[in-house]
């Protein structure tokens, strides 16, 4: 038995080169601060930021969380401090980590996306957008960008006309056809997919009979919604020739693997770092592991390896 | 240089686990790395489950710190699924936690007169607070809550004078411990007050403070995600004129200056 | 403070008087024998059987079921007798529970739909039709008939054409637009709604690198499903005339509070019930107590009071 | 008139929980209802979490009863996180079992000589079996595990004399317990045979049985939800030519007899 001693755990993401396939989903790392205490983003493939908009956005009233069975429901409402002051204090300090950094983004118009990317092009430490088109809790437009495929595939036209960085979009699982979405966006010039964002929710308070959330409706995560964002990845990477990011619900290397024999090149961790602040490393040490113990020299080898049944 | 100063140790070793009250009680764990840091005021994230259900960490404030000896101390009560949980714990099992999170309360004080107001859990913070500050000032506490088995037990809080309050009068003065405060303003004026407990009892705290222009902080509570930060669930209204401004309970937090909140259009 | 002594449980679901507001899952129940030795049918407010076909069906190969965080996909494919041996040999005994028996229906085909409701009206104990358009795990048409509002019509009207009965109908939640399937329905004659059936997932097994359901895909069902199913019942109760069956992962007489408050005039439990045999009647327990505790004299008040932040 | 025999209980008490190998636990609860109807080859269905995940209850054999204290054993090997959970399960806490379920061995014998065949846990219920059966019959065990430490705990079956067969060879026989069965198989007729095990030394044993033209009894795994025939999830294949029949293995199992079974084309 031939005995691996380095793992590869590297994998290409649209020409982006990552260490690892390990990222954090936009929204729950901060500006990739939050963590710091826990784990250095310099050992992540890479880091995508919090979702930023042209304007400073106060997000939603609150309570803005609530816990359900498995999963988390949030309509924070991308509260965020607006793309000009991202640029001016938040991006730069991540150039000492020295691991690329993507940053999500959410219009209200088209115009909005086409300037946001621009902006944020000139910044050196960007190395990715990625498109928010789903976000659930933003009234004004965002839920139709990402509901057709026609105004999904424009919004991608827009933002790829005006950045030569790789675009990267993300899909709302709230939709019947998501390889029709997929395919939309694809053919619109998207280098690479994320998928899934939240699956859109309520939860009621039986004492005060309200929703509890101020927003009423938020976005559904967590591992209560793994098995859409599993078959939503295994779906759409086989119909599609650009790489996808598969995330919803990842705790575990084992979650993370799945994503990955679905058909993911990279996987994302986002309400796991609220269970585990050090989800993200462990998910990386335990790719590694696996792949040691099973002999599989290269982690992109794993990619979509169920789709034949192993065979 | 930046420096660590959260830890996450996932086998923190449970010490003891004692039942106190109705539905109250009192966990010690080992951990040296929290019980080096921590400041009165900060909390701990712990899970009170290994399972996915409940999901998230359940936030408690720090109630005493036994630092020579690494030991930590929350007092809880049994309130919904995480907590029930939680008291099901058994001495020598290993709970996850990670802390010590926030900010705790500005303690750099010497010679002064300060007064504490705690109403329910929110008294457990204020203990910790008040064994630090009674080093070096004077310390005054103003305990309440609806019956006394439905406190954090006080016997431990020999190191300073406290008065108490209970709705139900099971101790103490029957009524609001507000009521004792307001009282002993007519005739005191501290030069610091602490307050924590539920919303009502510190916005009615927070009008006293500013009548007599005593400055006030206190602790605030908030449905919570992360705890670092990150997820931006558990903010709250800044008080004045930064529309853009909010505050994180969990990072900026959970102790704020009086003025700092936003007291009233509260849901 | 008025005590209040009787507490009225009744709904009326498109004209079916039940004697409460909690019904039983189709497929997780049988044919109402299955939990016999720990309830009785009796006590239900009305038994919703298992899905009939016209032909008898093997349904899928094992592995049909995987457990998921605080979820359960399955993917049964409609194993059933048909429906002629339905009429013969299932049906005949539950006329001596004297509780109203709902018969779920899936089809191939249009004319099938049509058979199906025709041959179940001329059973005496059957009081209702449920028209299963959207399970996910058969691949031929009842996936698409649940996918469109104008196929999902065609059904409806097919089915009222050939019945007398209250025809119910029971949405897929894998749509982008759950209202307008709602409305497209109403419209071709549904006298109620079921909402909702399960969400296609799937789960992979890393070990053998391969999907774990035989299937591939499933449906997923249980707790991780309940606040996508509370808010479609949420926005669908708003904007139909129809009466709603609430379902999709109710455990607790507290989940059954949350989707009658969000607009819900009976419930259903599915999953629920493989975690606790008695979770049916505990659930129209824990309904009368809160209804006690609370000073409601009768349920049907409580339907949709969340709608205005209960003031 | 329908007869009530399978029972919920969600509160029964956990007598005894102790560790007897790698991974093996015996687990003892109080339950009257079930110990009165228990029958070899039944199982209890038991929720491992009173929280959502794990969300389904888990199916175990019942392994040892005592009737007149109305005591239920089970030996189980931890296998996953539903058995993980279940093994800190301490003496004095409750459990949630509903039971006994499906269709046990048939016992029916009187002055005959019959062999249980049993692989890793799937000894546990043979134990109870072959403990009804020896009252009136001449009983002779084979059990067979990866090792010793593997297996139930034998010291219990001391009504009626066994073989052992190890793959590490760390008691009796180095090798399969199969290897055992054919040996004796060439020297005695025996007239029943009854297995529980994985499926590879079922399928063994049911070629064996066949062979030699002896009655066979089988009780199979598959994964469960309901338990109770509800859900249509266990299903296995029915042998011969009735296509549309297909078997429950909770409710017309877990015990079939092995030509009902359809042994190949497995996945
Ligand atoms: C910084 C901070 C420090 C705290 N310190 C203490 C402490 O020292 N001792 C103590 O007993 N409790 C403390 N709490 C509150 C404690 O975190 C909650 O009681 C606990 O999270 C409830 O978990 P559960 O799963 O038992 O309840 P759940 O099942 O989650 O909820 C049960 C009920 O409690 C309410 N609830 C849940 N979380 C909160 C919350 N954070 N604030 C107010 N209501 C809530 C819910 O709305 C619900 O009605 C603190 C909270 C914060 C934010
Ligand atoms: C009728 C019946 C009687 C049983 N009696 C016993 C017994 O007496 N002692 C005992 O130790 N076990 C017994 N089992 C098996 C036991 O139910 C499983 O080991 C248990 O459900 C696993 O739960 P888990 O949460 O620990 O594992 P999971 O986390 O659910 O799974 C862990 C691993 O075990 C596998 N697995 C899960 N369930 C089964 C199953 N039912 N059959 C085979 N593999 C499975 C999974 O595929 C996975 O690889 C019995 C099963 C049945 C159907
Ligand atoms: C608190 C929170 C905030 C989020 N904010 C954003 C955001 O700003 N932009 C975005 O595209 N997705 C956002 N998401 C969605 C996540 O990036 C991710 O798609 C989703 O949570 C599913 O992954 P998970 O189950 O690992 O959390 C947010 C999720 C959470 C829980
Ligand atoms: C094992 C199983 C079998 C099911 N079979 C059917 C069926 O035959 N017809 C149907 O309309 N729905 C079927 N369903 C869906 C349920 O009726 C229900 O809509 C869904 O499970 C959500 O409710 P729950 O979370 O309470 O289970 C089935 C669900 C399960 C778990
Ligand atoms: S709890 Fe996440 S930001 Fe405060
Ligand atoms: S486990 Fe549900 S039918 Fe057997």
């Amino acid at each position: 038995m031939e005995k691996i001693e380095q793992v590869d755990l590297s994998v290409n993401l649209a020409g982006l080169k990552l260490k690892n396939p390990v990222m954090t989903a936009s929204g729950t790392c901060g500006f990739g601060e939050a963590y710091e205490d826990f784990f250095s983003p310099a050992a992540l493939g890479a880091l995508v930021v919090k979702g930023v908009t042209l304007q400073p956005r106060k997000g939603n009233p609150t309570p803005r969380l609530v816990e359900t069975a498995a999963g988390l429901l949030n309509a924070i409402g991308l509260e965020n401090p607006g793309v000009e002051t991202v640029l001016a204090e938040y991006l730069p300090p991540l150039a000492s980590y020295n691991v690329p950094v993507i940053v999500n983004i959410s219009g209200n118009t088209l115009e909005e996306y086409g300037e946001l990317a621009a902006r944020l092009s000139t910044c050196s430490v960007v190395k990715g957008i990625e498109v928010n088109i789903s976000c659930p809790n933003v009234k004004e437009g965002g839920i139709a960008f990402g509901s057709h495929p026609a105004t999904a595939a424009k919004v991608v036209r827009v933002v790829k006309a005006n950045t030569d960085l790789p675009v990267i979009v993300k899909l709302s699982p709230n939709v019947t056809d998501i390889v029709e979405m997929a395919l939309a966006v694809e053919e619109a010039g998207a280098d690479a997919l994320s998928l899934i964002n939240t699956l859109l929710g309520m939860a009621i308070d039986i004492k005060k009979r309200q929703p509890i959330l101020a927003n009423v409706t938020g976005g559904l995560s967590g591992p209560a919604v793994k098995p859409v964002a599993v078959r939503m990845v295994w779906q759409v990477a086989q119909r599609v020739k650009i790489p996808l990011i598969g995330l919803g619900g990842i705790v575990t290397a084992a979650d993370a693997l799945e994503f990955i024999m679905a058909g993911a090149t990279a996987i994302a961790v986002g309400t796991g770092q609220f269970v585990n602040p050090r989800c993200c490393v462990e998910v990386i040490a335990g790719l590694a592991e696996y792949c040691r113990a099973n002999e599989v020299k290269k982690i992109s080898e794993l990619r979509g390896v169920a789709w034949n049944g192993g065979k | 240089m930046w420096k660590r100063v959260k830890y996450h140790v996932p086998d923190a070793l449970v010490v003891s686990q004692r039942q106190t009250g109705t539905n109250i009680y009192t966990l010690t764990i080992a951990c040296r790395e929290i019980a080096t840091e921590a400041k009165p005021g900060q909390f701990v994230h712990l899970r009170c489950s290994s399972g996915l259900d409940p999901l998230l960490r359940r936030p408690f404030s720090i109630y005493q710190v036994e630092r020579k000896e690494g030991l930590v101390s929350f007092c809880y009560q049994v309130v919904g699924k995480g907590t029930k949980l939680l008291s099901r714990v058994k001495e020598g099992t290993f709970l996850d936690v990670m802390g010590p999170l926030g900010h705790g309360f500005e303690t750099e004080l010497c010679g002064k007169r300060v007064g504490l107001i705690g109403g329910g859990l929110g008294i457990a913070p204020l203990i910790f607070l008040g064994q630090e500050l009674a080093k070096n000032n004077e310390v005054q506490g103003f305990w309440g809550g609806r019956s006394k088995v439905m406190m954090p037990q006080l016997a431990v809080t020999s190191d300073f004078p406290y008065f108490l309050a209970t709705e139900d009068g099971s101790a103490g003065h029957r009524g609001l411990v507000t009521e004792l405060v307001e009282q002993w303003l007519q005739q005191e004026t501290p030069d610091q007050l602490y307050a924590c407990g539920p919303r009502p009892m510190l916005a009615a705290v927070a009008q006293l403070a500013r009548s007599k222009e005593i400055p006030l902080q206190v602790s605030l509570e908030s449905v919570m995600a992360c705890g670092v930060g990150a997820c931006l669930g558990c903010i709250c209204e800044k008080a004045g004129a930064d529309e853009e401004k909010r505050l994180k309970v969990c990072q900026d937090g959970p102790v704020f200056w009086a003025e700092e909140v936003q007291w009233d259009g509260e849901n």
